[in-house]
């Protein structure tokens, strides 16, 4: 492993403001601030007895000077509800950086970062260190309405990319902000036009279903010609590998024999390749609400008639 | 009731400031702490190297071993549950093989000991696997087998051996027998053999009793308990697998309940007087004593470690301060002490 | 699966705003709403009154009745578990004859509907006090017999009839034998009769089976499973009656995977199709919604009321609430639905 | 019953500080804090959904005009830390008025009001109404240190007897604060000043062997001459009376058969006649921690060898 391992902390709410329909928190946790990067994730307790799990939240950003993490959380469930309404003063326990980092392209790669509601939590930063590895950053940033918008300064200037990155779309479904339709709507223009620059690099963080859109359309457009780097949000019970719980098909590009495992998304992931993730087995079963099948074809794959254990 | 030898060399050194002798064993496997992970809930155990000291723990309990490699199932594969959670993993691991090559070098490395939980579909399969290990001989760092008989067996449509005394008997069988060939072919002392125990049973006791008769040295109690979710969008089971099994501190009063019934079944005579590793819901050192007050004479820490990665080591130093504060010199002394009015502190 | 016949008239009477038909039935025993009260958590019913309206719930079932008065065991009775609790009352109760002297004239008054909760040592007490409620008549509020076989087997060392299919079947017999007397003789329909299973066998159907055999016409589950904890001060058992029954949140994983095993023995034709009562864990509309949907026709709402006496009531509402948001206009129209992929919603 | 039911209020709390050792609360439940009477208890939820069960909390006073009630909250365990820790604006599950206030003398009755520790968190109340009934009220309020006294204004003075009582008297067992020793021992001297002014009556708040001490006592002074009124604090489940679990063998003195039954302390009590309690029983197994064994002779007592269900 190429990143810092995580570190537990006890981080007190510095501060924590609402930002559209979501909230900003920020976290005094040093060390995890120090070792952090974009694309890693925090995995936070709720502070409830009854909840143990933790939950898991991009980083948007790691300030090392100011000892600082800061997480955007939209209030899906009773764990993020609760992390939702925290008030600067309560300490909530902390694992992180966890997961592997968004991979950087060479120096000058045109790069076009996307999310999904909250999804566009770590893009700012990601388009800050990629700008200031030469890189022509376009953004694009969609949710169904303007209230689940994140990542453009219609919503919070905070947590925009505008500024950052070197142009800025937007999109809702019901075109109560910016270009109606969906953020992959807007893909294949600004990927035609990055491409006059070179292979571009896709980086995408949102809902499955437009992952799996994003490198569909990735590849339409330019066929091999571009690497996506897709941030998964699988259901992960302790978010440090221990589990078993995160886990996707994936499949292993560098042997030739390509067999697919079942992957931890939290140490191997939340960041893949597209060209990896076995879409034709992710999110089949639909009464599995996006739940991953396992291929026929992977290593160790049920043999019929043979059940399996907990 | 005899409690476990405790050699009180050892645990002074191993565990900083050590006040109280932590120190505990299972058969002829020595502990210096009664902490140790839980199977299926520390991976191969070199994944909780940044958040604990893999030496300082009691020993790194595997996830369940199997002869083949096993993608495990679909997923979701879990649910949050009221102070607890729903698995169900499918037993996803490399297979013995890689297990071999790859997983214990690095535990070995780190220092661990190391009990590995073995599982498979019928007794032949734990038997070659209790065999691999069994022949590994007393410079591997492997202290003990563990038998996970809440797997199902292939033979009887997958009713898992736990529920069944018989085919748990067969297991242990099959298992202690590959032990005591190695032993007897190597000379080395055999492997102590912990068969592990469904809380789902109607009568816990007659399946210990079938499980020692089959050669178990000791028990391990408990596994988790089959659950149920359901998906509050599609109504559907929420797990790919329907059922999965119920863990964490939701758990506590049974496995508290199942260590208390083994132990007393063992003072009356009823069960042989083996060794009882305990598990289920324990996320504090309050918690941990609990377990061993009942007769455990170490624990294991497993759901709580996904709250929190340091939690098996942090659970042993919680435990330590919890006899210091009552002035018990000894682990020992507390093993148990539920069922002796009259003995021990207060 | 056929789901119990729910008479469209009366739900949009009874539940306030009703956009959902919440009615169900019990066999002949028909219900305006699908929450109830849980034996031993109510207590008579009427001190409920001042939280909800008696009537407006779907029934009132009483804590377990006995021929005797009896005044349970010492204290304490209680211990509270992550998310759950541990109770040993020791069926503190009038007995029957001051039960229908003074409690139930009561219930009558409130307008309730009442399942009359019933224990005994032996077959012959069940059947007695079968007998004496079945002799009431159809003026009575008394609409079902909840039989509480989690009590012990004087015969059999008190190990608890539910946990052995014989036992459980005997005491079935002599409660059906009983209320079949009373309706021939007084020409009035046989009283529905509930065998309430305890979640803590190794084959739930195996006893589910056994009660319908001896003539249950539907079943409840699931009864408080075993558990234990251990005072942190002293080290002794907690509970002056060592062991206690574990409820609450906690359980409800297990209460939706016992009824799921229930329907699925019932769909499978392994059990005959009788009314199962969920219980276990329920405090909202949403938990109340699992357990309808693994295949409970009602849902009897226990712990919760200790934290909200209302809860029986505002599950009831909420459960109203979530089927009104998923378009459902029916509840008979969601029991059963986690079995059938492709049926109902979404 | 003459007293009225409980009633379900989402208290909010207004202010929350410190007094000594313990925490005074005061929460807004106008229809509880209209309805209640001194000796009654609220039943208030943790907020932590792995905490069920409610804490009950003696009144230590309600306001009708303001609509609140107050109460001073001892942390013992986990869910009194959290009722200690809560802070203003936050939200309370209360359930109150709960149980059997006080009953009151005859006008003019002298009476003394007892505390140990936080027992007296209801005392100046009571002893307001008792006063505004002519009695003479003298307060006696003890603990192990000064740190854990309540109802003095050595401590605070909006919670203490002082300036309502006709005279307080001040114990601590190491001597701290007041006079040294035990409540019971400032109490003889007390009963025998005021049964010069007729039959007093004796009220007492605390841990189960202080009250057992009080009654002793009182009866060792004056003989029958005084009605002690005893608030237990019997580990409560439900509050509300149906779970069973809060029992205490009671004698029925109004019965000629005095027959003892197991009575529910939340709805039988808490408060008790001392001369109903069956002190035999009560606390008679040390290994149960105070908890109270079944008399022989008890309505429906258990007869050897038939073993009891849940
Ligand atoms: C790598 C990663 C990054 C994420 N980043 C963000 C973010 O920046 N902001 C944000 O608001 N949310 C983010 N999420 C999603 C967030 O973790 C879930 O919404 C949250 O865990 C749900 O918890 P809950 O209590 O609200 O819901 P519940 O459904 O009650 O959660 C129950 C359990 O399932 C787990 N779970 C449920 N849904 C998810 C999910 N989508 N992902 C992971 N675990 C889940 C929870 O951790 C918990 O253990 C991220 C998830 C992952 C995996
Ligand atoms: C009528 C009455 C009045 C009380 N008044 C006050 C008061 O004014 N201030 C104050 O600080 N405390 C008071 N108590 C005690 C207080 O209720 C307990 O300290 C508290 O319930 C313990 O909860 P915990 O979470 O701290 O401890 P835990 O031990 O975790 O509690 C576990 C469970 O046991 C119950 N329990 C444990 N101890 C007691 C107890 N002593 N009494 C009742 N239930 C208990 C709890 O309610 C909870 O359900 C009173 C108790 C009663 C019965
Ligand atoms: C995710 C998960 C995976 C598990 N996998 C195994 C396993 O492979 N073999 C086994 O014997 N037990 C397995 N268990 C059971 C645990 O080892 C343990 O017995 C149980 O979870 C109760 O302890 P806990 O409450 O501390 O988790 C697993 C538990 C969990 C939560
Ligand atoms: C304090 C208490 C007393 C109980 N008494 C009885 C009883 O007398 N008879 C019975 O059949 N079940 C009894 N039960 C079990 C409940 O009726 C119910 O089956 C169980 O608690 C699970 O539901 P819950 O989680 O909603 O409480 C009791 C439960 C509790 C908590
Ligand atoms: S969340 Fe546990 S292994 Fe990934
Ligand atoms: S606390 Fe439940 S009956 Fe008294």
């Amino acid at each position: 492993m190429s990143w810092p391992a995580g570190v537990q902390e006890a981080a007190e709410v510095v501060s924590a403001r609402p930002v559209g329909a979501y909230t900003h928190l920020v976290l005094r946790a040093p060390e995890a601030a120090r070792r952090a990067q974009p694309g890693q994730f925090v995995a936070c307790g709720t502070g409830d007895s009854g909840m143990l799990l933790r939950r898991s939240l991009s980083l948007h950003a790691a300030d090392p000077e100011a000892g600082t993490l800061e997480v955007v959380v939209a209030a899906a469930g009773p764990g993020t509800r609760l992390l939702a309404a925290k008030r600067p003063g309560d300490v909530v326990s902390t694992t992180a950086p966890l997961g592997r980092p968004f991979p950087l392209p060479a120096p000058g790669t045109p790069a076009v970062v996307i999310g999904g509601g909250y999804g566009a939590a770590p893009l700012p930063w990601l388009a800050r260190v990629l700008t200031t590895g030469g890189s022509r950053v376009v953004g694009i940033v969609g949710a169904a309405s303007a209230d689940r918008l994140l990542g453009t300064s219609a919503v919070d200037d905070a947590t925009a990319l505008d500024g950052i990155a070197d142009a800025v779309v937007v999109t809702t479904d019901d075109g109560s902000l910016g270009a109606p339709g969906r953020v992959t709507d807007a893909l294949p223009e600004v990927l035609l036009e990055l491409s006059e620059l070179g292979e571009p690099a896709v980086y995408a963080c949102g809902p499955m279903p437009m992952l799996r859109s994003v490198h569909t359309t990735t590849r339409e457009v330019l066929g091999e010609r571009a690497q996506t780097w897709l941030a998964v949000e699988e259901s992960m019970a302790c978010g440090v590998g221990v589990c078993m719980t995160c886990v996707l098909p994936v499949v292993d590009l560098d042997d030739d024999d390509t067999p697919t495992r079942m992957l931890r998304a939290c140490t191997a992931g939340p960041v893949f390749d597209g060209d990896a993730l076995r879409w034709d087995a992710i999110g089949a079963a639909p009464h599995l609400r996006g739940g991953a099948l396992v291929p026929d074809d992977a290593v160790g794959a049920p043999v019929v008639g043979r059940a399996g254990g907990h | 009731m005899s409690t476990p030898s405790a050699p009180a060399t050892s645990a002074t050194e191993e565990v900083a400031h050590a006040a109280v002798d932590l120190s505990t064993s299972i058969g002829s496997f020595h502990l210096p702490a009664p902490t140790m992970t839980a199977s299926g809930c520390a991976a191969a155990g070199a994944e909780l190297a940044p958040y604990l000291d893999l030496s300082a723990l009691g020993a790194v309990v595997t996830k369940s071993v199997l002869r083949e490699p096993r993608s495990g199932r679909a997923t979701p594969r879990m649910a949050e549950t009221p102070s607890g959670m729903l698995n169900s993993i499918g037993l996803q691991g490399p297979g013995i093989d890689a297990f071999l090559e790859h997983d214990l070098p690095v535990l070995a490395q780190a220092g661990a000991r190391v009990v590995v939980s073995i599982a498979g579909g019928d007794p032949e399969e734990f038997g070659e696997l209790a065999g691999r290990l069994a022949a590994l001989g007393p410079d591997s760092p492997v202290g003990a087998i563990e038998v996970n008989i809440s797997c199902p067996n292939v033979a009887n449509r997958g009713l898992v051996f736990a529920c069944d005394p018989g085919a748990s008997r067969a297991v242990l069988e099959a298992v202690s027998g590959a032990v005591a060939s190695a032993a007897s072919a190597s000379g080395h002392p055999a492997l102590p053999v912990l068969a592990k125990l469904s809380p789902d049973v109607t009568d816990l006791v007659a399946v210990a009793r079938a499980c020692t008769d089959g050669g178990a040295t000791g028990l391990t109690a408990i596994n988790t308990t089959l659950g149920m979710v359901i998906d509050p969008v599609t109504l559907r089971p929420q797990l790919a697998g329907v059922t999965g099994g119920t863990s964490g501190p939701a758990i506590r009063p049974i496995a508290v309940r199942c260590i208390w019934q083994l132990t007393a079944a063992k003072r009356a005579g009823v069960l042989p007087d083996v060794p009882v590793v305990g598990a289920g819901g324990v996320a504090s050192g309050a918690d941990a004593l609990q377990l061993i007050a009942v007769g455990a004479c170490a624990v294991q820490v497993g759901t709580a470690t996904f709250a929190d990665p340091s939690a098996p080591a942090r659970v042993a130093r919680e435990l330590e301060a919890e006899l210091a504060r009552r002035g018990v010199a000894r682990l020992a002394d507390v093993i148990g002490i539920a069922h002796e009015p009259g003995r021990g502190p207060r």
